[in-house]
């Protein structure tokens, strides 16, 4: 019999057992395996899910459905893996490795207040945060989640943000980049920074921001974040960069000589991304 | 189980060479014609059948009259996916050289008499018409063929190494033709191709003792210049260089270097 | 009753080649063959062009003879610069020509012309109907791309045959891995020579015209001689080739003649048969004698069976040289020249027939006149004459016959169109 | 074990034995340089080899190899494994054993590369010690001509010209037991002569370049300029990283129907890693088309720094060995030592 941990090369199976389509160009996969389910995963990690014979790709997991196994989203990129994930079917196989990476350490933030910062498809591996949070909520201070997207269409999970916008104990801010005459919105539009640069609480020190995103968005949300008086440390962010082997082996996302993205990351604080050179490109 | 995909291979103008390939297979391609139906091939099937409706159009060689321009925009009309093979139609081939060259020179050395020749500037197949799978080479390596062909019935892109011949030379732990100021055989002095040319062939011409001959193309990342200032450095004029590093890219609109 | 058959595309050979004939009355009045390949402009592209460069452009002409290509020019580009090859390097390129000979007859008998014998459209439903057939296909001209590659490097346009040698050799026992799959291969064809032979219903032709090859009183010449023989007359210099093989222009047509004592003359197997047959080696002689050729044969149909027993006797020739080699001592050479400048010719044989390659370079070895006849071009207007000799013999046939035979007989040629494409004078007339 | 003396002539014999046992692997005069290969007979062993064209890591870490093969509609995915027969690798030079020593680290730590450990763990590794230095090679400044561990024998030639014997590990003490008559005991008296020998390659391998404060100097971030002026020249060919030692880079791609045996079988997909250089763009680019290193400036960098300061920071080791192949096989001159000087300017 085959022993998937003894080989880090080697996926273990799961079949897609639910897909949604979350909008135009992104689509959520349920994944279900008897060994999927003995996973143990905490937010913030990742899994690299192999499409047999096209390749595979690292995705942070959206969201661990205790019971039916994992969920992931996928936005189309265009490139070999997710274009054909784009076209798979309920019941096709896939194979998992993982978790892998390090997780941001919720443990570490209990009793602080939490603010997420989710840009673009970064919400996706924070959604797993926001979830674990609520489910502990007692744990956790004070909560607020920004979100935001280029334009309206592009949110997802939109009914489940939604349903967190009516929780008395949480507090959530939407933003779009620009929308025209069709799609109006009568929420915030500008970037996220424009909500950023009015969030200025009392008690700074306790708060810990998690943020996830484009790269290049995390100069300026921390830019604005620390004109606000929160310093680097406080601020956790996403990094994202090629990966093969997931276990660094292969070198594909070592940033600058130093630190793989997939041992010592995804997660890092955003004052170790900025003492890496080339991090935040 | 629904129809097999129907596939058609065409040839252009070039030596048939790639075509030959196919056919170099042997048993191989009827374990690929268990998957396809072959419905148009002038090299190997008595008077074609029917070139419409291909789910895969094969095309070997370049344009070089109008008659093959028009020929290959009925192709593309006709079929799915256009896949094109070997070096000519991905960059022009040897014959693009006379883009490059000057024309009319090089015409007449080949014709007396000009007036029956109809013949325009050679170009790629994706200069005319839009192609959505090259496998390169000059002729094709016949494995990465096959492969392309079952990764596309598969419904994925072949996978592609993306890398200079040097990585597949390096790998085979042969001698480097492109050390600095080593002293090659005249056969050999030629400046190596290998660093700024595209991988997938298995590093044949360095590996039976040859320098690389670029007929893969440029990498995406080619250092072209630097290339050209190192090959000056080994005794090589700026005229020959240009027209090496366009040895069969001359049917392709980025052959700028040769006329800088 | 007038009639034009237009043998529109002529599939099954290399290259793009169109056949129109007129027939009025169940009379012949004209039969035009016609090279619609697109040009190439060879000789043009070589000028200014470093003599090492020349063998590695020229060999792109034409795929299915790269090899000869390859050889040839780099036998007229070591004449024009003085250059002399050693005896093993003879002995490889021999073994390369060999192998070359072996995958191109084979591919042309078998998958090209047999579909026609046995009224199929390709050889493709011959896997179903004749698997043994196929096989011994797909393994002889397997065989014949494997001697090419480990000679050669690579079976379609060889990497290691330069200028002054060869750039890399193969090992022991990759010649003896050779060796050992040789014996099969004659077994095999020599059932084909006989498949071929009584095949019921085929046409015939008798068109006794001159026929053209290479020449050397010592040994069936497939690669590379001094002279060429024809069947009326004494050999000639190879040097001379221009003033014998006299290309002239007709005004009915772009299409250049070529022409031996004012006649229409064909180059290929069953010539250098009817010329060499004496030299056969013995297990060729068998085969010779199997295939029931009555020599000098004027059938141009029976070029395909001449190809086989080529075939076979180029495969013993194969045999004898791999043997030398590994009971010998097989030298790893280095070598080195220093080149001349001047002029060269070289003349040898293709799959399909004599092949000339001259060029002249100058002081900085760099090309300045470059000539090159192919096969194909040679025999052009033999395609043509035998059509006068052929239709009076099918013009009673239906239509569908005399098509099929017009088809056969071009393909008889083994054509290479892409070949002569770069240098004969195109007819662009399109109907 | 106590070290032992062998004679040239004894060792060839030894030699002969050990290929009657095992697929030996030594250094032999092929195309202008020397390569490791398979030998038949102690005789075709170059002993006057310096290096090798390439280094060892290809034994362990294979160029190019299938990881597993699966199914495209069931998946079932069932590792490949490697060939792991008995073998010995004769002649390994000290750098190359402390790059192995540096790589043993990787493929071990955190996950287990069982490729690689289960041909590293069926390789014996006899080594021959370096007495004078070789062409580029600059390992006194690395530190690594004297390796502690990581082979199994070590050579040493005597100024006499008799080889000491060393065993790193059980198993090539093992490899002496069927050979002792081959061999001599060392005796007081070679002491001097042992010391004598081992000082003089320590004087012939003192660091000649300076490497004092590189990290600080790295950390600072004042070295920008060099990467441009590399940035110039290089090709981004990558043969820097495949003939380095400690270059373990590699690229993994999907293959579909490619099987050897049942060619054309479109459920039959296979996983392949290959030998690939973090100097290419594609080794950076996602897919969506952004790239992580755009410019060939940051992936120098990224090459340069991992070695002098990524290596260092996790294992306590450079990630350089200095055995110079890079230098030698540069085709634009670029040189690694002059890196060194330039970035501590000296």
């Amino acid at each position: 019999m085959r022993k998937p941990r003894e080989n880090p090369y080697i996926p273990f199976d799961a079949t897609i057992t639910k897909i949604v389509d979350l909008n135009e160009e992104s689509k959520s996969f349920h994944l279900d395996s008897s060994e999927l389910r003995k996973m143990i995963y905490q937010p913030g990690q990742f899994i690299q899910v192999t499409v047999y014979g096209v390749g595979e790709v690292a995705i942070g997991i959206t969201d661990t459905i205790y019971d039916e196994g994992f969920e992931v989203a996928i936005r189309n990129t265009g490139g070999r893996v997710t274009s054909y994930l784009h076209t798979m079917k309920v019941g096709d196989i896939v194979g998992i490795r993982g978790p892998l990476g390090k997780p941001f350490p919720m443990d570490d933030f209990k009793g602080k207040n939490l603010l997420f910062i989710c840009a673009g498809i970064g919400f996706w591996p924070i959604r797993a945060c926001i979830k674990h949070v609520i489910n502990h909520r007692e744990d956790y201070g004070k909560l607020l989640a920004i979100f935001g997207v280029r334009n309206p269409s592009l949110f997802t999970y939109t009914d489940e943000i939604e349903s967190w916008m009516s929780r008395e104990d949480m507090k959530v801010q939407r933003t779009v980049d620009s929308c025209s005459d069709e799609d109006c919105w009568d929420e915030n539009v500008g970037l996220i920074t424009s909500l950023t640069d009015d969030f200025k609480p009392q008690n700074p020190e306790d708060w810990i921001i998690l943020c996830c995103g484009p790269p290049v968005a995390f100069k300026f949300i921390g830019e604005s974040l620390n004109k606000n008086g929160f310093n680097d440390d406080q601020i956790w962010v996403s990094l994202e960069r090629k990966m093969k082997c997931g276990i660094g082996k292969c070198n594909h996302c070592l940033i600058h000589g130093t630190r793989y993205v997939c041992m010592d990351g995804p997660v890092f604080t955003l004052g170790e991304a900025r003492d890496m050179p080339g991090g935040l490109d | 189980m629904s129809e097999k995909p129907r596939v058609g291979i065409f040839g252009m103008t070039s030596c048939y060479g790639c075509q030959l390939e196919i056919i170099n297979l042997e048993e191989n391609i009827l374990r690929l014609l268990d998957h396809v139906n072959i419905s148009y091939w002038r090299l190997a099937l008595e008077t074609p059948s029917d070139p419409k409706n291909l789910d895969i159009a094969i095309i070997e060689g370049s344009a070089s009259n109008q008659e093959e321009i028009e020929e290959l925009r009925e192709i593309r009309q006709n079929s799915k996916i256009v896949i094109t093979i070997g070096a000519c139609a991905a960059l022009g081939g040897v014959q693009g050289m006379r883009n490059l060259m000057n024309n009319e020179r090089v015409m007449s050395a080949a014709y007396s008499n000009l007036s029956g020749v109809r013949a325009t500037e050679v170009k790629a197949i994706h200069e005319v018409i839009k192609v959505d799978y090259a496998v390169r080479g000059c002729p094709i390596n016949k494995e990465e063929f096959a492969a392309a062909i079952l990764h596309l019935l598969a419904g994925t892109q072949p996978p592609a190494w993306n890398m200079p011949v040097c990585n597949e030379c390096k790998i085979k732990g042969n001698e480097c033709f492109f050390e600095r100021k080593k002293p090659l055989p005249h056969y050999q002095s030629r400046v190596c191709l290998g660093p700024i040319s595209e991988a997938g062939c298995g590093a044949r011409c360095p590996s039976n003792g040859m320098p690389c001959d670029g007929c893969r193309g440029w990498t995406e990342d080619a250092h072209v210049k630097q290339w050209i200032k190192e090959g000056l450095e080994r005794n090589q004029t700026i005229e020959d260089l240009a027209m090496l590093v366009h040895r069969y890219s001359g049917g392709t609109k980025d052959s700028e270097i040769a006329k800088e | 009753m007038n009639e034009t058959i237009d043998l529109k595309h002529i599939a099954r050979v290399e290259g793009y080649g169109r056949l129109i004939v007129d027939i009025d009355n169940k009379q012949l009045k004209d039969a035009k063959f016609n090279v619609l390949e697109g040009a190439r402009f060879f000789e043009g592209i070589l000028l200014g062009k470093k003599y090492n460069e020349v063998p590695i452009i020229i060999s792109r002409i034409c795929a299915i003879c790269s090899a000869s290509h390859s050889i040839v020019s780099t036998y007229a580009v070591e004449n024009a610069l003085s250059i002399r090859p050693s005896e093993q390097t003879h002995l490889l390129r021999k073994l390369l020509v060999y192998g070359e000979m072996i995958e191109s007859h084979l591919l042309h008998t078998y998958y090209l012309a047999l579909p026609d014998y046995i009224r199929q459209p390709s050889v493709i439903p011959l896997a179903s109907s004749h698997p043994d057939v196929v096989k011994r296909a797909f393994y002889g001209h397997g065989l014949g791309n494997e001697i090419q590659r480990k000679i050669g490097g690579r079976a379609v346009h060889p990497i290691r045959n330069v200028v002054g040698g060869f750039s890399m050799f193969p090992s022991l026992e990759e010649m003896e891995s050779i060796r050992k799959k040789i014996p099969l291969m004659i077994e095999e064809t020599l059932e084909t020579i006989k498949l071929f032979r009584d095949l019921p219903d085929q046409p015939t032709i008798e068109s006794k015209r001159d026929y053209a090859a290479i020449w050397d009183c010592n040994e069936y010449a497939y690669c590379y001689a001094k002279e060429i023989a024809h069947g009326y007359g004494d050999p000639f210099p190879a040097t001379e080739y221009q003033t014998h093989l006299i290309e002239e222009v007709r005004p009915y047509s772009h299409t250049k003649f070529s022409s031996l004592n004012g006649e229409s003359f064909m180059v290929g197997a069953l010539p250098r048969l009817n010329l060499n047959h004496h030299l056969l080696t013995n297990v060729g002689k068998e085969a010779l004698e199997l295939s029931k050729l009555n020599l000098p044969d004027f059938d141009t149909y029976h070029n395909n069976i001449a190809q086989l027993v080529e075939t076979v006797d180029c495969a013993q020739r194969s045999i004898d040289i791999l043997d030398k080699f590994i009971s010998d001592d097989f030298e790893f050479e280095t070598f080195d020249f220093n080149p001349k400048p001047g002029n060269g010719i070289a003349v040898t044989e293709a799959p399909r027939g004599l092949l000339v390659h001259q060029y002249t370079f100058d002081e900085d070895l760099r090309c300045t006149y470059c000539d090159v006849v192919t096969p194909t071009a040679y025999n052009q207007h033999k395609m043509e004459t035998d059509c006068v000799d052929l239709i009076p013999r099918i013009a009673h046939r239906p239509r569908e016959d005399i098509e099929l035979f017009l088809n056969m007989l071009i393909r008889a040629y083994d054509p290479c169109i892409s070949c002569s494409a770069h240098s004969v004078k195109l007819d662009v007339k399109f109907v | 074990m106590i070290p032992r003396f062998i004679s040239q002539e004894a060792l060839k014999e030894w030699v002969e034995h050990l290929i009657t046992q095992f697929s030996v692997y030594a250094p032999v005069q092929e195309k202008g340089d020397y390569d490791f290969a398979k030998i038949a007979h102690a005789e075709e062993i170059a002993f006057d080899f310096d290096r090798t064209r390439m280094s060892i890591k290809g034994f362990f870490l294979k160029p190019e190899e299938k990881l597993m093969s699966a199914s495209a509609s069931k998946g079932d995915p069932v590792a490949s494994s490697p060939d792991t027969s008995k073998r010995i690798i004769f002649g390994a030079r000290p750098c190359d054993i402390t790059a192995l020593n540096l790589t043993d680290n990787v493929f071990v730590k955190d996950f287990y590369d069982p490729y690689y450990m289960k041909r590293r763990q069926s390789t014996i590794i006899i080594g021959i010690r370096c007495t004078e230095k070789c062409r580029t090679c600059f390992c006194g400044t690395m530190d690594s001509n004297n390796p502690l561990t990581g082979y199994d024998i070590m050579l040493t030639e005597m100024d006499t010209g008799e080889i000491l014997i060393q065993a790193g590990s059980d198993n090539g003490e093992k490899l002496f037991r069927g050979s002792r008559h081959l061999t001599r005991q060392s005796s007081e008296e070679d002491q001097s002569l042992i010391l004598k020998t081992f000082k003089k390659i320590t004087e012939t391998f003192t660091p000649d370049i300076p490497t004092t404060g590189l990290k600080a100097i790295i950390d600072l971030g004042r070295t920008e300029f060099l990467w441009k002026k590399y940035e110039k020249i290089c090709l981004s060919c990558g043969q820097c990283v495949f003939v380095c030692p400690t270059c373990w880079c590699f690229d993994v791609k999907e293959i579909v129907g490619a099987d050897e045996t049942d060619f054309g079988n479109l459920d039959k997909t296979a996983r392949i890693r290959r030998w690939a250089s973090c100097l290419y763009k594609d080794y950076h680019t996602v897919s969506g088309g952004h790239i992580f290193m755009p410019t060939v400036a940051s992936r120098l960098e990224n090459y340069y720094k991992h070695k002098l300061r990524g290596i260092p920071e996790k294992f306590g080791v450079w990630g350089c060995v200095g055995c110079g192949r890079c230098v030698s096989t540069c085709p634009v001159g670029i040189d690694i030592r002059e890196s060194l000087k330039e970035l501590t300017g000296d």
